[in-house]
C-alpha cells in the first residue's frame, strides 16, 4: 500500500519535477544568455506565467475530463474562435449598445452559450452515432472553423471595450483576472472529478466503457455533458482572453487543441482514458508555457524553439515511461 | 555616432510568424544583422508563430524585462492594442512594423514603419490595368484574384487596395472570382487549376504575393494557357523575379524585407534618441514589371 | 444488394457526390479537370497511403506534413548542389532516417504515437527551417533539368503524379492484403498483446509502418518538388490532418486493425473532388470546410451503422 | 414449489444475429429460492439468453415475466431496478477505480450537489466484503487485485441490492477452490432469502453440488429441465451433446522419450524462485497451484515474454536463451495463454487468420500468403476441435467463449510444437469439448510431444497428467507421479502446508 502511494507520487510528481528543472535551467542559462537584467525567477514574471497559461490552460482542463472519459476533442480551437466572435460581435448589436455596460455580462453569456451549444453538437453526434470522438471532432474542427469564416469572411471581428480590457487586466491580490479564472476552474473541476458521482463515472467510463454500460451508467448523456463542459471551457477561455484583446482573427485558436492535448498528456493523463488528474494538467500547462517563456528569455530563435519543444515533448514522454517501468521481470509485450 | 550617455539600448521585437515564408525569415536575419552592426543596441528577438495569445504574452514579457523599446509586427492589428497600451503605460515606446495596428491604438504607438499595403494593392491594380491597355483589352478583360491567408491584415489590405483601385483605372475589367491561396504556392496552384477549368477566358491573375503568383503561373503553364494571361503579384520574391526575366510573369511590387527590418530598427533608435519621427513611416514599394526590372536587383529571398 | 450498399457506403457516397457535382457544373467531369484533380490529390494521396499502414498498425502519424516540407526542401537544395541523380536518393535516405527515428520511439520504446508525432511535427519544422535558413528553396535552372519529370512529365497522356500514385497504391495494396507483413500489420493493430503472444515482432512491425510512411512522404516530397521546382518551408503544413481525414474517410479505424489501401484512395479522391467541385460551384472557401465536416461524419457513421446493423448507437 | 409464483419466467425468446439464430424460442422458469443451472455446449446460447434477461440485448421475440408481471428490460440499469442482477462471464470492471467504486458502479451513493457519499460507500462495501470473507479492502485499486479477487468483486455486486434473481455466468471459471467455497456460501445465502439464482457453468461437480434444477440449451433451443436430485452427469451430457462421454481417468500410457525441456533454478524477480523441473517427450506434466502461485509467469518466461533473473533453460539437452516469443516458436515451444481475449485472439480478425497467425510467414506462395494452405489448416483444426462457426470468415469476436478458446488451441496445435504449454486450456469450455481437448493432449503426448498443462482445476490436472508439479507462492513444493498423487496430498502441497520442497 505504501509502495503504491509512492509510485503514484512519482507518477504525478514527474511533471512538477520537470517544472523545477526548467526553472533552474532558465535561471542559470538566463544569467549568461539573456540580454536583459531582470531575473527569470522574478516574482512578477511567475505571476505573468500563470496568466499566460490561462488561454490554453482553461481548455486543457476541459480536455483532461474529455480524455479521462476516453474521448478527445479536436474542435476546441475552433470553438474558442467562434465564441470569441460572438463575444465581440454581440457587443455591436444595436440592442446591446443601448444597454451600456450591461452588455458585457450579456455578451459573455452569449459567448459561453455558443461554446456549450458547439460542445453539445459534438457530444450529441458522438452519443447518437457512436462514431469515435476523434473523428467527430476532427470533422467539427473543420466545420466550426468554416462557421468562423462564414461569420465574418476573412475579416477580423473586433470590438475594443476599455471597460472590459480594464477588467481583464486587473490584478486582485496580485493575481491577474485570467489567473483567477484558471485557478478557479481548476479547483471546481478538481472537485468535480474527485468528489462527485459524475466525476467518478467519468473515470469508470474511460477505464472500461463496457463495464460502465453494463453497470447501467448512461454513457451517452454523460458524454454529452462533458462535451458541453469542454465547449463551455473553450468559450470561457475565449471570454477571458478576448475581453482583454478585443479582436479575433478567423485563424485564432488553430493548433490550440494539440497544445491542450500535449499539456494534458504531459500531466500524465492516459490517452486511452480512465486515468488522469486535473492538477497534473495544470502542471503540464505551466511546463509548456515555462518552456516557451524560458526559450524566449535565453534568446533561442524560431527554429530552435520548434526543435526543442518537439524533442522535449518526446523526452518527457520517455522519462515518464522509464519512471513507470516495473523492472526487468515486466511482461514484454 | 552614439555617445556614452546612451551607451546601450535594449530593444525587443515580437514578430508575426518567422519561417512561414522567406520574407519574414529574411526580415529577421536582416534585423539581427542590423542590430549586430550597431554597438549601441542589443535586441531580444521573439516570434509569435502567428498566435496572437503568444504575441501578447511576449509583449508582457518584454515589458516585464524592462526593455527600452518594443517593435511589434502584429499578428492582429486590433487584438494587440491593449498590450501596446500596457507598454506605453510602462513608458516603453512601441514601434509597429510591417503592417499597422488599428487607429484606436495610435495613441499608444510612437511610430509605424513599413510598407503601405493598401497602396501596394492599388499599384498592382494599376500595373494590371496598364498592361491591359497596352494589349487593348481593357474593355472586356476578366481577371481572378488569389488572396493571402484569410484573416491576415496584409492579405486583407492588399485585396482591398486592389479591389478599390481597379474600377477607378479600368472600370470595364471584371474581377470574376477571389479565392485564398494561403500564401502557399501549391495551394494557389490548385486554386488556379480550378479557375482554368471553370473559366475559358482569363486575362489576368492578381496574387497577394509572388509565391502564389508563381503557383498560378505553374498551373497555367501546365494547361498551356500561360501565354494569354497577365500575372501580377506583390512582394517580389526571387521566383517572381526569375519568371519575369523569363517573360512569363508580368509585374509585381518591389518590397525588400531588408529595408523593412532596417527601417524598423532605425525608427526605434530614432525614437529612443528623441528624434522627431513621422508617425507613419512608410518605406517605398515601387512597381516592378518586365519593362523596368533591370533597375532592381534580384531579391535574395 | 443492401449488404453491398452498406459495406461500400463510401463508394456509393462518392458516386452520388460526383453525379451531383456533374449536374451542377458539367465541367466537373471534363477529363482535364478529373485528371487535374487526381494529379493535385496525388501528393496528399501518396502520403495517405503510408499513413494507412501506420493507422492500421494502431498508431497515428501527425508528422507527415512537416516531414513532407523537409523532403521537398532537401531535394531542391541538393539538386543544385550534387545534381538530381544523387539528390533523390540522399533525400530519401534522410527522410527514411526521420521515419526510422519515429519508428524507434513508437515501436521499440513504445511511446505514445500521437504525442511523439506531434513533437516531431514541431521538431522537423525546426529542422527544415534550420536547413533552409528559413528561405524559399528554388532550383536555379528550371528549364534545363530532367528533375521535373516526376511532377510535370507524363506517359501515354497520363501525368506522372497520377502514375506514381496509382503504382504505389497497387504495390502497397498488394503488400497489405496479400503478404505476411500486411497480415502482421493488421494483427498488431488489432491486438498488439495477442500479436506478441503469437510471436509477431510487434516493435519491428510498427517500426516498419513508420518507415513505409516516411517512404511515401519522401515520394510525395519528390513529386511536390518536381512539380514546382521550388518551394516554401511550409509546403506541407497542415496536411497531416487532411491526410488523416482521408484515411478515416476511407474507413480505417483509429483503434487500428482495419482499413484498406483501396478505401484510402477513395477517401483521398473524395476530399480532392469536394475541394474542386465546390471551387467550380464558386462557393466560398469555407463551404469546403463545412461540407468536409458533414461528409466525414456521414461516411464514418454509415460505415459503422452498416457494421452494427442500425443507424443509432446502442450506448444509452 | 409449484404453488409459488415463479421469480422469473422467460417465454419463447428468440434472438438472432446476422447469420446466427442464437436463441430459438427458449422458455425458462426460475422459482424463488431455487438455484437453477443453465447448461449447454459452447455457443448454445446461454450467455445470450442471460443478456436478454439482463437488459443488454433486446430479444427479437418473446416475453419476460417477473413474478408473473410481463416486463421489458430496456437496459442493464432497468433490469437491476427490477431486481435482476447479472454477474458477467467476462470481467466487467474498471481497473483504475477502487473496489468500493466498482461494486457500486452506476449507483454510487449521493449527497447534495451530486457529491459521492464516501462514508456510506465504504461502510456498505465493508459490510459486503465481510460476508464474502475476502482479503482485500474497499479502497484497494481493482487493477491491483488478482484475477480471482476481481471475480469476487464482480460477485460482490450482486449483494448491493435486494435482488429477486441473480445470474451467475460461469463465475468459477477463474476462481480457485478456496474462493469457490465462499461463492457457494453466498449463493446458499441468496437462496435462503428467497432469491432465484441462475447458475451457468460447465463444471458438472459444481452443478450437482449446488443446484436444484438443470435446464439445458442446445443450438439455441430449449432441451428440457431436470431435477438435479433425480438425474446424473450422463443424462445431462446426453441432453447437452446428444451422446455420452467416457470421463474416466486416462490410464493409457506410452513410452517416454528423452528429456525435451529442462529448467534449472529458474527465477524471475519476485514472481517465482528457484524453479526446476523437466518434461520428457511423450509426457504430460501438470502444474497445479493456487492463483498467484506463479505458474503463468513460468510459462511466459519459457515463451520469451519475461527475462529470467537466474537459472537456465535446456531444450533437448542444449542450454538456450529465449528472448522473444518468436525465438520460442522457432525452438518449437507453443503457449496457449490464459487470457484468450487479451492475449490469445485478435477479436476483429477472422477465424482463419487468427489460427494461422504464428506461421503466416511460412504459409506463402512466392511472396504472398497462400490462401489455400491457410484454409486447409483451418479446416483441419475446425474438424478436430469441433469449432462451431458459420465459416472461416466469421470474426472471432462473434464466437461464443468456448469456441474462441478452441481457436486459440487450434492455433498452437497447428504449429506442431516440440513443447506445448497450455495455461488453463479448458477455462469456459463445455464438457464435450473439454474431454476432446483432454484426449487431444494425451494423443499429442503419445505422438512424442512434451506437454505442460497449467490448470486450477484439480480433476483436469489429475486426469491428463503423467506427473504433477505443485506450486505455492512462486516455489515448487512437490512433484507427484500420477500413481502416487492423491487429492489430499495435492491440496496440502499447494497450500504450502508441506514444509519442504520436493
Ligand atoms: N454479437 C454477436 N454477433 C454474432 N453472433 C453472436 C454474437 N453474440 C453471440 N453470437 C452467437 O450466438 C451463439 C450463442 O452464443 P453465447 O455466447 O450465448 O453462447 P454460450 O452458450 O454462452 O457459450 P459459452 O459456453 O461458450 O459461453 C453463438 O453461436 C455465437 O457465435
Ligand atoms: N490476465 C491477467 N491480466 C492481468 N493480470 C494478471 C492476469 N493474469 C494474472 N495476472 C496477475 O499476475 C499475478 C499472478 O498470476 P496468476 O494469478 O495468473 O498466477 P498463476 O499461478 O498463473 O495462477 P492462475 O494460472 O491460476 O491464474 C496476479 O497477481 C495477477 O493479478
Ligand atoms: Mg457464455
Ligand atoms: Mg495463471
Amino acid at each position: 500500500m505504501k509502495n503504491e502511494t509512492r509510485a503514484n507520487l512519482i507518477k504525478q510528481g514527474a511533471i512538477w519535477a520537470f517544472i523545477l528543472v526548467e526553472l533552474a535551467f532558465f535561471s542559470i542559462a538566463g544569467e549568461f544568455l539573456s540580454v536583459t537584467e531582470t531575473a527569470f525567477m522574478d516574482f512578477d514574471n511567475m505571476l505573468l506565467l500563470l496568466k499566460q497559461s490561462a488561454p490554453i490552460g482553461i481548455i486543457a482542463l476541459g480536455m483532461t475530463i474529455i480524455m479521462i472519459n476516453g474521448n478527445i476533442d479536436l474542435s476546441v480551437g475552433a470553438t474558442f474562435a467562434l465564441a470569441a466572435i460572438v463575444l465581440l460581435d454581440s457587443m455591436t448589436w444595436p440592442f446591446m449598445q443601448t444597454l451600456g455596460n450591461w452588455a458585457i455580462p450579456l455578451a459573455w453569456l452569449f459567448a459561453l452559450a455558443t461554446g456549450v451549444v458547439l460542445g453539445a453538437i459534438s457530444g450529441l453526434i458522438v452519443w447518437k452515432t457512436g462514431v469515435d470522438a476523434f473523428i467527430v471532432t476532427l470533422g467539427s474542427m473543420l466545420g466550426y472553423r468554416g462557421l468562423v469564416f462564414m461569420y465574418n469572411g476573412e475579416q477580423p471581428t473586433s470590438h475594443l471595450n476599455w471597460t472590459l480590457v480594464d477588467f481583464a487586466e486587473a490584478q486582485f491580490l496580485g493575481l491577474h483576472t485570467a489567473t483567477w479564472f484558471l485557478l478557479g476552474a481548476a479547483i471546481l473541476l478538481w472537485l468535480l472529478m474527485t468528489r462527485t458521482v459524475h466525476g467518478r463515472n467519468a473515470y469508470a467510463i474511460g477505464n472500461n466503457r463496457d463495464a460502465a454500460v453494463n453497470a447501467g451508467i448512461r454513457v451517452g448523456p454523460h458524454f454529452l455533458w462533458n462535451f458541453m463542459l469542454i465547449g463551455f471551457l473553450a468559450a470561457l477561455s475565449a471570454v477571458v482572453f478576448y475581453s482583454e484583446s478585443g479582436s479575433v482573427n478567423p485563424n485564432d485558436g488553430m493548433l490550440y487543441e494539440l497544445w491542450a492535448i500535449t499539456a494534458v498528456v504531459l500531466g500524465g493523463t492516459k490517452l486511452s482514458g480512465g486515468y488522469g488528474s486535473i492538477i497534473s494538467t495544470l502542471g503540464g500547462v505551466i511546463a509548456i508555457q515555462l518552456l516557451r517563456k524560458g526559450l524566449g528569455h535565453i534568446g533561442a530563435d524560431t527554429e530552435t524553439v520548434n526543435l526543442v519543444i518537439g524533442l522535449i515533448l518526446i523526452a518527457v514522454l520517455f522519462l515518464d515511461r522509464q519512471l513507470n517501468r516495473k523492472g526487468k521481470e515486466e511482461l514484454r509485450t | 555616432a552614439f555617445g556614452e550617455a546612451h551607451s546601450s539600448y535594449t530593444i525587443g521585437i515580437t514578430q508575426n510568424n518567422v519561417g512561414v515564408d522567406s520574407y519574414q525569415t529574411t526580415y529577421e536575419q536582416a534585423f539581427i544583422a542590423a542590430a549586430e552592426e550597431n554597438d549601441a543596441v542589443e535586441v531580444v528577438v521573439l516570434d509569435a508563430g502567428g498566435d496572437v495569445a503568444r504575441q501578447i504574452a511576449q509583449m508582457e514579457d518584454l515589458i516585464q524585462q524592462e526593455v527600452d523599446a518594443i517593435i511589434i509586427w502584429p499578428t492582429n492589428g486590433e487584438a494587440v492594442i491593449p498590450a501596446v497600451r500596457k507598454a506605453s503605460q510602462a513608458d516603453i515606446p512601441v514601434i509597429v512594423t510591417n503592417s499597422n495596428i488599428a487607429e484606436q491604438g495610435f495613441d499608444f504607438v510612437a511610430s509605424f514603419s513599413g510598407p503601405d499595403n493598401i497602396t501596394q494593392g492599388a499599384r498592382s491594380a494599376e500595373i494590371m490595368c496598364d498592361r491591359f491597355k497596352a494589349q487593348g483589352i481593357e474593355g472586356e478583360a476578366q481577371i481572378v484574384q488569389i488572396s493571402g491567408q484569410p484573416g491576415y491584415t496584409t492579405a486583407i489590405e492588399r485585396a482591398k487596395g486592389f479591389e478599390d483601385r481597379l474600377p477607378e483605372v479600368c472600370p470595364d475589367v471584371t474581377l470574376v472570382e477571389t479565392q485564398p491561396g494561403d500564401w502557399n504556392r501549391e495551394k494557389s496552384q490548385q486554386v488556379m487549376e480550378a479557375f482554368l477549368v471553370k473559366y475559358d477566358d482569363i486575362d489576368g491573375v492578381y496574387a497577394g504575393d509572388d509565391n502564389m503568383g508563381v503557383g498560378a503561373l505553374n498551373a497555367a503553364k501546365a494547361a498551356g494557357r500561360a501565354g494569354d494571361i497577365t500575372f501580377v503579384g506583390a512582394t517580389n520574391f526571387a521566383v517572381g523575379y526569375e519568371a519575369m526575366a523569363a517573360g512569363e510573369y508580368w509585374g509585381s511590387i518591389y518590397q525588400s524585407p531588408v529595408d523593412d527590418a532596417e527601417a524598423a530598427l532605425q525608427t526605434a533608435i530614432d525614437v529612443l534618441d528623441g528624434k522627431d519621427v513621422p508617425f507613419l513611416n512608410y518605406f517605398d514599394t515601387p512597381k516592378i514589371t518586365q519593362d523596368n526590372m533591370d533597375e532592381f536587383t534580384k531579391p535574395v529571398f | 444488394m443492401q449488404g453491398f450498399l452498406a459495406r461500400q457506403g463510401i463508394l456509393v457516397a462518392f458516386a452520388v457526390f460526383m453525379i451531383a457535382f456533374a449536374v451542377a457544373n458539367p465541367r466537373f467531369i471534363d477529363i482535364d479537370n478529373v485528371f487535374g484533380v487526381i494529379r493535385s490529390s496525388a501528393i496528399l494521396g501518396v502520403m495517405a497511403l503510408g499513413v494507412t499502414f501506420v493507422v492500421i498498425g494502431g498508431n497515428l502519424d501527425l508528422s507527415v506534413g512537416s516531414m513532407m516540407s523537409f523532403s521537398t526542401i532537401v531535394v531542391l537544395d541538393l539538386h543544385d548542389k550534387i545534381g538530381p541523380t544523387l539528390a533523390i536518393p540522399s533525400m530519401f535516405a534522410m527522410t527514411l532516417a526521420l521515419g526510422a527515428f519515429i519508428g524507434i520511439l513508437v515501436g521499440y520504446l513504445k511511446l505514445n504515437s500521437l504525442i511523439v508525432t506531434l513533437g516531431m511535427l514541431s521538431a522537423i519544422h525546426g529542422l527544415t527551417l534550420t536547413y533552409s535558413g528559413g528561405k524559399n528553396m528554388d532550383i536555379a535552372d528550371k528549364s534545363g533539368t530532367w528533375f521535373s519529370v516526376f511532377g510535370q512529365g507524363s506517359v501515354a497522356g497520363l501525368p506522372m503524379p497520377i502514375l506514381i500514385f496509382a503504382g504505389l497504391a497497387i504495390v502497397l495494396s498488394i503488400i497489405l492484403s496479400r503478404t505476411p507483413f500486411g497480415r502482421k500489420v493488421y494483427a498488431v493493430g488489432g491486438n498488439g498483446v495477442a500479436a506478441t503472444f503469437s510471436g509477431i515482432p510487434r516493435a519491428r512491425v510498427v517500426f516498419m509502418t513508420y518507415l513505409m510512411s516516411s517512404f511515401c512522404v519522401a515520394t510525395a516530397g519528390l513529386i511536390q518538388a518536381s512539380r514546382s521546382l521550388g518551394s516554401q518551408n511550409t509546403v506541407g503544413q497542415g496536411m497531416e490532418l487532411e491526410v488523416l481525414a482521408a484515411v478515416i474517410l476511407g474507413g480505417a479505424s483509429l483503434l487500428g486493425g482495419s482499413g484498406t489501401i483501396f478505401k484510402t484512395v477513395i477517401g483521398v479522391l473524395i476530399l480532392g473532388f469536394i475541394q474542386n467541385g465546390l471551387l467550380l460551384l464558386g462557393l466560398a472557401f469555407y463551404a469546403q470546410y463545412i461540407v468536409t465536416w458533414i461528409i466525414i461524419i456521414l461516411a464514418v457513421w454509415l460505415d459503422i451503422a452498416a457494421k452494427r446493423g442500425g443507424l443509432w448507437s446502442r450506448i444509452a | 414449489m409449484t404453488d409459488q409464483t415463479p421469480a422469473l419466467r422467460l417465454e419463447g425468446i428468440v434472438k438472432t444475429f446476422p447469420g446466427v439464430r442464437a436463441l430459438d424460442g427458449v422458455s425458462l422458469t426460475v422459482m424463488p429460492g431455487e438455484v437453477h443451472a443453465l447448461m449447454g455446449e459452447n455457443g448454445a446460447g446461454k450467455s445470450t439468453l442471460m443478456k436478454v434477461l439482463g437488459g443488454i440485448l433486446a430479444p427479437n421475440e418473446g416475453q419476460i415475466f417477473i413474478e408473473e408481471q410481463p416486463t421489458v428490460m430496456s437496459s442493464p440499469m432497468n433490469a437491476k431496478a427490477k431486481g435482476v442482477v447479472f454477474i458477467h462471464q467476462e470481467l466487467s470492471l474498471a481497473d483504475e477505480l477502487t473496489v468500493a467504486e466498482n461494486i457500486f458502479l452506476g449507483e454510487l451513493p449521493k449527497k447534495s450537489f451530486g457529491r459521492v457519499d464516501w462514508q456510506r460507500l465504504y461502510d456498505e462495501t465493508d459490510a459486503i466484503l465481510k460476508t464474502l470473507n475476502v482479503g482485500f479492502a474497499a479502497r484497494t485499486r481493482v487493477g491491483d487485485l488478482s484475477i480471482a479477487n476481481q471475480q469476487m468483486v464482480e460477485i460482490a455486486r450482486a449483494l448491493t441490492v435486494e435482488p429477486r434473481a441473480v445470474i451467475f455466468d460461469e463465475p468459477t471459471a477463474s476462481l480457485t477452490d478456496a474462493e469457490k467455497v465462499v461463492l457457494f456460501e453466498v449463493i446458499a445465502d441468496l437462496q435462503s432469502r428467497g432469491v432465484g439464482v441462475i447458475y451457468i457453468s460447465h463444471r458438472m461437480e459444481e452443478i450437482f453440488k449446488i443446484t436444484d434444477r438443470i435446464s439445458v440449451l442446445r443450438d439455441g433451443q430449449y432441451r428440457g429441465t431436470l431435477n438435479t436430485a433425480e438425474t446424473n452427469e450422463e443424462e445431462v451430457t446426453q441432453l447437452m451433446i446428444g451422446r455420452t462421454l467416457d470421463l474416466s481417468r486416462n490410464e493409457s500410457t506410452h513410452e517416454l522419450g528423452e528429456v525435451a525441456l529442462e529448467v534449472r533454478g529458474l527465477s524471475c524477480g519476485g514472481l517465482f524462485e528457484d524453479v526446476s523441473f523437466s518434461v520428457r517427450r511423450g509426457e504430460v506434466v501438470g502444474f497445479y497451484g493456487l492463483v498467484g502461485a506463479g505458474r503463468t509467469e513460468i510459462a511466459e518466461t519459457l515463451f520469451g515474454l519475461r527475462e529470467p533473473s537466474a537459472g537456465t533453460i535446456h531444450l533437448a539437452g542444449e542450454e538456450v536463451s529465449i528472448h522473444s516469443p518468436a525465438d520460442a516458436i522457432k525452438r518449437g515451444i507453443s503457449l496457449v495463454p490464459e487470457d484468450r481475449k487479451g492475449q490469445g485472439l485478435i477479436l476483429g480478425m477472422n477465424c482463419r487468420d487468427n489460427m494461422t497467425l504464428p506461421q503466416v510467414s511460412d504459409l506463402t506462395a512466392g511472396p504472398f500468403v497462400s490462401d489455400g494452405a491457410e484454409v486447409a489448416i483451418f479446416d483441419q483444426y475446425r474438424d478436430k476441435l469441433d469449432i462451431r462457426t458459420p465459416g472461416w470468415r466469421q470474426l472471432v469476436g462473434n464466437l461464443s467463449g468456448g469456441n474462441q478458446q478452441k481457436i486459440v488451441i487450434g492455433k498452437w496445435l497447428s504449429m506442431r510444437p516440440e513443447v506445448l504449454i497450455v495455461d488453463e486450456p479448458t477455462r469456459g469450455i463445455d464438457v464435450g469439448s473439454k474431454s476432446e481437448i483432454h484426449n487431444l493432449i494425451r494423443e499429442l503426448a503419445a505422438q512424442g510431444y512434451a506437454v505442460i498443462v497449467i490448470s486450477s482445476e484439480m480433476p483436469e490436472v489429475l486426469h491428463v497428467s503423467d506427473r504433477i508439479v505443485a506450486m505455492f507462492s512462486g516455489r515448487v513444493m512437490r512433484e507427484f507421479t500420477a500413481e502416487e498423487v492423491t487429492e489430499d496430498s495435492l491440496i496440502q502441497a499447494i497450500s504450502g502446508l508441506t514444509g519442504k520442497t520436493a
